[in-house]
């Protein structure tokens, strides 16, 4: 199955950590919360994941139909 | 008839615990409780429990609170100094609801005082020592072998009632030996932990279901996971911030101990039928009132005593009946003026009421309590 | 495999497996602060479990009390939350009342060290079966940014507003000297290392101790501008050396280093462990009398 | 039995409280209440030492030796402490070394070479106390032999039986040929 | 007229502290009362003066106590479980007759309970959180003002009477910040410590000197050379075994205090003399009442405010006095009971007496009060 | 000088100028036990007090709660006997409010390293200038012979009648490893080296502990069949190896070994002394600023 | 000046503790009676947070705001929150970046972008409740803005003034022209 | 001034210690009391001094004018 970066923004609390050790830069915070950054790469290396420290950030399959962001949870 | 044996009454205290299904032991040495450390560490693990000598005394009530989450029934034991230290986690057990017993065979203080003096200082300090609003029971024996029977009560109240229950104990008590008739094992009663048997799902572990006393305890492992704290909380078992949940988790901690005097509640009267001067006392200090009545009454004077068993709560309502019918109360007890306080508070002007403390490391014999009970003012 | 270059899914439990396994999401988020390295030390826990595959029903998490304290609230285990530095103490009745389980303290510095440093150090000499991890950020941070003993002499907290006159403990050091048989450090930083040193640590049969490095950006890290999140764990990343380095280099060179790794471990029998073998003894020696 | 209120009082390693247990549980053997308790104190490091045994055919109330129906001192200190405050009645034996004090109003008193026979005969000065155990079941007709003999090993140590039994006897020895003074 | 400046109470506290001559905090953070520790290590090297962050309750008790024995004011502040842990040596402090300040911004509990809510769950362990008996006196503030003049009370109470003084305030006070006019300096009465001068061979460094109420204090280092210890001691510092000079010692320490009531004890009273209903009340509930017996006089109920600023000892005298004028009294508190058992045992059926007790974390209004005064049974 | 060959004489005083200097003759002989090891340690503190020509009246014993505790009530100093395990917390009051006193604790290993364990770590964090004697027995002689945190596993108590499960401390180990800047072994049997260790620790501008063999044949002896008190001593005499022999020794030559002597000496700022200079900064900067 | 109970919420660190300080010190400064106080609680780490000032020529007996005549909110969520609470006559101040929830019973309310000017204007958005200051005494009278000044000074970080100054003068210039919605 | 070993038998216990380490076996403990051992030298070491518990055994100028064993102390 597909992995995909996940993102639960109710969780995230705008901390910065996933964006700043992204590799390939490819976060950013807009107020106050996590965001993909527009054109850029995720190589799904799954950093953000382990450094988020509200688990806000992650990497899944992707069992569900849509492919957009998570901005409603 | 069951076998007399010759029993010190800090033994009788770990008998009667064994009996009552206690399987750890955490303490720290401390004079005049000492022996019921040692008596433990030689008969725990020869019953398969443990008994462990922790660093403090802080330590030994944590360990015991630990031991008894975990399933087990713990006890932990120690004197004046010891207990003002255990003050903080016996606050955090009657939050959390942890059942457990705590032995205090009081000594002479205030601090270091007269370690090897008996006293019975602490009985105050047994409702009161820590912070906060919190129920309380706790229990006083007279003789070795009432000794042995109310731990095992003790036991029986902590399980029940889900509350650490207090033990007051004084050296008087704790250093006698004297013979004791060992029940048949069959016939004491004990009262096992009433857990849950099987994981149930969103179980709150908190919640008390229909028909009972106290939410049923589920010890860690066993399936059931939940939390524990020492902050208020709801149900759930997890903080609050809700002050209604606040006022419901103390209103109820309160009330089933309160709504339940009749059950906690136990005292002794002794010829309280006729009497005019009754003597108020409790623990090794009935042991001078039962002669001096004696005395008295040989002099034909109507005396009779009334002893609480239990402390606390307060026997109030068997007090004031008492006090209606009699004249005087001799409120007897090795402190400056303790419990007298609380028999002041409930008889009220219901009859006069006299005071025989002591506090310089001797014992109230028969003589003072004679003197005391001819004494008019 | 081909890489996905980031497509973003909705999913209904909106969190990772390992969180979803191991955390009670619905106390999610945690009250922690912003760039708090406690939620990352607490997933290294999570981690650490699920690669040892432990059975969250035989898994106890005792806390005291603290920012960090509060870590127990939030795993999906037997978790109590107690008082404050003596979470140690009741670890070690419940370790004792029921040796086969797996009972992990999750505490802070000042938790650990400052009120609870005698249960830490007698732990450490009965060497009792209990895993340690200590969140530590250098501060008191539930109580507002008091210095604690592992504050750095001369740094600042609310209660040292000239500069900190103590010196400071090295918690991992500290249990060592007391008879700690696995002591070890790790950082938020260096989340696969902590990882695994918790999980060695929780394989160890004895006392174990992981002194993890945290950030508190709100107090420790204003009060003594070391910036925000991210620097403080690019500082982690910057000035962390591995106990094999650390070796190689002179006092002066370590100076300012956070040294990672295991620091020692030995093997002693384990307490409950020589409790039980005393039992057994006891009861076949009454048989033979029998 | 009439109510006895037996003190001992002796140094530290003497062994004084263990004889008051072993007489309370002859007690206890003999169907009758008995109440045993010590003075504890920084005396028990060294200094006198005294113990006690209230036996009764009755229910005992007040456990503490008030008046003293008999009393033991085996060191010259502690009898000059206790044997004062004795009355009349009461019946004190003392180690044969011992010198009665001047303001001792009890009349009768017994010495026997308790420490002596304990060290020489018994060969181990240890066993004074069980010696004076035998001496006293003796004076005082507590129980019979049997019945003492088999408090004796319920409290003394395992390895020490055969010992114990002999200072026992020895003790009874000395008692029955008594006089008192 | 002095300046008026915003204070809060926890500043206030150690503000009036340093006027009263502290010049030694040992203390570990806590909330509510962490400010008071912050402001100490402050303000204190400031004043050339120390503050120490130990390591824990017991230590920070013990090191203050130390500080006092050298001869310098000491005080050390906390809240409910720190207070739980400082009873032992408190016990210590008040056997061997050591002066310093002890702090207590109450919090809710039991146990961790709701720590950042306002609460008076401690005033019984103020009287009776230790083992054995001694002496207490406590006071309670009601506003910030009163918080900078009783702490330098406490700190004159504590020296005057060679004795621990406990600081009962609560979340309410401590954290509220107020205007408060600065008393000029000179007119502020500081009472030093009565300390022996030079040393005399042979000193007694616990007799007292005729016209004393207690022994001279000698700093150590003074050259008075002496010995202090738990133990109950006699005149000479070295322990005893003494029953009449046990019974002396506790005698005296007693009666320091309770003989002499009418210097210690102090009570507000506002507008009683024409009161049907009294509200019984101290620390930051004052607040609440003085404005419902604002309302309740503006409805024409004749309402009167009692409240004891010692409440220990308890002023029972004034109280008793007071309850035979009133026909009720009320007693508020943000407790489950505690001071009401007091209230209880001393107007006995003097009066009726109706309870308001705040247990949930919450403030008692002035509403509720006025609820209270009009509820009719 | 004509060696006398043993005259003896009778002097009102009755005792040694040593004792009668420094000791409080109308409490003694003290209650401890014919052959207690403490009497011997508590000399050797006042001939080491007596090198130094300290002053007794700025001196300063502190003691917790046991057997040797009591020490405080014989010495003739200012004293003060405290609760039990908090002579260190105590002290550092003391010192703290008055840092030109000298003042020394003499404790047990039950007061300093059981109950009084985290003030002993903390002291030694801070290097606050106390210096502390161990009088270590190995066992609780106060309350009758219960194991102590420095009771060998496997030896008897009356608390472990089936042998101690427990590990014990290294006293001075212990310290060491929580900061003390002078830690230092002694026996009761090593009269001159004790003291010379007990100089040196006071001499130190720090936080210094010397950890010293004891001897409580009441307790320890009889229920370790250890013998008398000359036993004892005899034990220490022929098993303690100096701690430049122990450098050349191997773990297993080592085992059952007492290591005397100077085991860890450094300078830091002491804590008192630290404090000073922190007051007059701030005195400074304002005189400046006014 | 009549009796004014000052309510301010927001999150965290947005500084609304010590905007009430300033304003109790204003009052003071002012020759006014005052209470301040805070809600503490886990809230402020991060979560919604409320503190309040009680400002009274008369002497002040209860010390908490029971109903409030002023309440400002600077997050939706602390609107949301303590909103709905106040009574008809309160008037709420509010960022023009909120929207006012439909169970509010107050009828004044005032929007102004305070977090806006705090960020754009005076350059850092920590400034908010400095500015915030400015706009409240602008609102309800509490002191001249001299007296105001100085309380500030009183209560800012030294090295911070020149931008609290700074920040104090845009609240009074955003509450100058504002409306009532 | 003449050195002397005096003997404080009122303080002393009876352990021992001395007579144990006396380099010449000049003391003896009779009834839980120590005394010089007739026909034994003393060389006035001071060793009893050092590692008696009690102090009832000590070194010490002869000032007094007897040479008497200290019994009555
Ligand atoms: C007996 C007691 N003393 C003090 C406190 C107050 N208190 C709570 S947490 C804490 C410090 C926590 O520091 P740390 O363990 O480092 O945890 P952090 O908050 O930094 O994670 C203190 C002093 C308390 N709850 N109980
Ligand atoms: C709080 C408290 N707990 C326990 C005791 C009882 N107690 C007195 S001394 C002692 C042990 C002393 O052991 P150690 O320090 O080794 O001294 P020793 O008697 O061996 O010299 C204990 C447990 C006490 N006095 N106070
Ligand atoms: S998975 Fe890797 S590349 Fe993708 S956003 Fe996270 S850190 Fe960046
Ligand atoms: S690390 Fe987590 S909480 Fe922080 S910004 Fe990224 S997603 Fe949000
Ligand atoms: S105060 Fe510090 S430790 Fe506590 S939650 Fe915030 S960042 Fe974390
Ligand atoms: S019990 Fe042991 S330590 Fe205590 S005095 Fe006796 S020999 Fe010394
Ligand atoms: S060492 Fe001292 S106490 Fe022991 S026998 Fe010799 S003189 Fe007596
Ligand atoms: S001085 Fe030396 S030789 Fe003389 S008795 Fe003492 S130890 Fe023996
Ligand atoms: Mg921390
Ligand atoms: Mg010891």
């Amino acid at each position: 199955m597909k992995k995909v970066l996940m993102i639960n923004q109710s969780w995230c609390k705008g901390c910065g950590i996933c964006a700043a050790f992204c590799p390939k830069g490819a976060l950013e915070i807009v107020d106050d919360k996590v965001q993909r950054k527009e054109g850029t790469e995720c190589i799904l290396c799954g950093q953000c994941e382990l450094r988020c420290p509200d688990y806000a950030i992650y990497i899944d399959e992707n069992e569900g139909d849509t492919d957009q962001w998570a901005k409603s949870y | 008839m069951g076998k007399v044996v010759l029993m010190q009454g800090n033994e009788a205290c770990v008998e009667g615990a064994l009996v009552a299904g206690m399987r750890l032991f955490a303490g720290y040495p401390i004079t005049p409780s000492t022996e019921i450390a040692e008596i433990s560490a030689v008969r725990l693990p020869q019953e398969g429990g443990k008994f462990i000598q922790m660093e403090d005394e802080i330590a030994s009530m944590a360990c015991a609170i630990g031991g008894s989450v975990a399933g087990v029934k713990s006890m932990t034991a120690t004197s004046g100094p010891g207990f003002s230290l255990k003050q903080e986690n016996l606050g955090y057990a009657a939050l959390a609801e942890i059942p457990l017993v705590v032995v205090d065979v009081q000594r002479m203080g205030p601090s270091t005082g007269m370690p090897t003096s008996p006293s019975q200082g602490d009985m105050m300090m047994a409702r009161w020592g820590t912070h906060g609003d919190h129920p309380v029971i706790a229990l006083c024996p007279s003789s070795v072998k009432e000794t042995y029977d109310l731990i095992i009560r003790a036991f029986n109240l902590s399980e029940r009632y889900r509350t650490p229950v207090l033990f007051m104990m004084d050296e008087i008590i704790g250093h006698l030996r004297e013979g004791m008739e060992l029940p048949e094992l069959e016939e004491v009663e004990v009262i096992d932990r009433k857990t849950v048997k099987y994981p149930e799902p969103k179980r709150l572990p908190y919640h008390i279901k229909k028909g009972k006393l106290v939410p049923e305890m589920a010890p860690f492992g066993m399936g059931q996971r939940y939390n524990m704290t020492g902050l208020i909380h709801d149900e759930s078992g997890f903080p609050t911030n809700s002050n209604e949940e606040a006022e419901k988790l103390i209103d109820r901690l309160m009330h089933k101990v309160s709504d339940n005097y009749a059950d906690i509640v136990k005292c002794e009267q002794v010829g309280m039928d006729d009497a005019d001067v009754a003597i108020f006392c409790y623990g090794g200090t009935m042991r001078a009132a039962s002669s001096a009545m004696d005395e008295a009454r040989k002099a034909g004077i109507k005396c009779g005593i009334f002893r609480p068993i239990t402390i606390w709560p307060f026997p109030e309502k068997e007090l004031l009946e008492a006090a209606k019918h009699v004249k005087r109360i001799i409120v007897a007890e090795h402190n400056y003026g303790q419990m007298v306080l609380e028999v002041e508070r409930v008889v009220k002007d219901a009859c006069r009421i006299d005071f025989l403390g002591r506090y310089n490391g001797t014992v109230i014999t028969p003589d003072d309590l004679l003197a005391k009970i001819r004494e008019e003012k | 495999m081909t890489v996905d270059t980031g497509d973003v899914s909705v999913k209904t439990k909106n969190m990772s497996n390992l969180i979803y396994k191991y955390m009670r999401p619905e106390h999610l988020p945690q009250i922690w602060c912003p760039g708090c390295g406690n939620g990352i030390i607490m997933r290294d826990i999570a981690q650490a479990i699920e690669n040892l595959g432990l059975s969250r029903n035989s898994t106890v998490i005792v806390s005291g009390i603290g920012c960090s304290a509060r870590a127990a609230g939030y795993m999906d285990f037997n978790t109590i939350h107690t008082t404050h530095g003596r979470a140690i103490a009741f670890a070690t009745g419940i370790k004792l009342a029921n040796p086969s389980l797996e009972v992990i303290v999750v505490t802070g510095d000042g938790d650990i060290s400052a009120i609870g440093g005698n249960h830490l150090i007698h732990a450490a000499r009965r060497n009792i079966g209990l895993t340690v991890v200590v969140m530590n950020n250098n501060i008191y941070g539930m109580t507002g940014g008091q210095y604690s003993p592992t504050t750095p002499t001369g740094a600042f907290g609310t209660t040292a507003p000239y500069g900190n006159l103590d010196r400071s403990f090295d918690i991992a050091g500290l249990a060592y000297g007391a008879g700690a048989s696995y002591a070890a450090r790790g950082s938020a930083y260096h989340v696969q290392q902590t990882t695994t040193l918790i999980q060695e640590g929780i394989k160890h049969r004895g006392f174990s101790i992981i002194d993890v490095a945290s950030i508190c950006p709100t107090y420790y890290g204003r009060k003594n501008k070391k910036g925000s999140a991210v620097d403080m764990l690019k500082w982690q990343r910057d000035n962390s050396v591995t106990v094999d380095q650390a070796a190689k280099m002179s006092q002066e060179e370590l100076k300012g280093k956070l040294v990672i790794g295991l620091l020692h471990q030995v093997n002693y029998p384990e307490f409950t462990y020589a409790y039980d073998q005393l039992i057994r003894r006891l009861f076949e020696e009454r048989e033979e009398n029998e | 039995m009439s109510r006895q209120e037996i003190r001992l009082a002796g140094s530290g390693g003497q062994g004084i409280i263990l004889a008051t247990v072993i007489l309370a549980e002859a007690a206890i053997q003999a169907g009758m209440n008995t109440a045993q308790s010590q003075a504890y104190g920084p005396e028990a490091r060294g200094g006198s030492c005294k113990a006690e045994t209230l036996i009764s055919d009755q229910t005992i109330g007040f456990t503490k030796v008030q008046n003293p129906t008999f009393l033991m001192a085996l060191t010259q200190k502690s009898l000059d402490q206790y044997g004062p405050e004795v009355s009349e009645n009461c019946l004190v034996l003392i180690d044969s070394g011992l010198s009665a004090p001047q303001d001792m109003k009890a009349k009768r008193i017994v010495a026997l070479p308790i420490l002596d026979t304990a060290r020489t005969v018994v060969g181990k000065i240890q066993t004074a106390n069980i010696v004076a155990v035998g001496c006293i079941n003796d004076l005082l007709g507590i129980t019979d032999a049997k019945t003492l003999e088999k408090a004796v090993l319920m409290h003394v140590p395992s390895g020490t039986e055969q010992l114990n039994i002999k200072a026992l006897e020895e003790g009874f020895k000395l008692a029955e040929g008594h006089e008192e003074k």
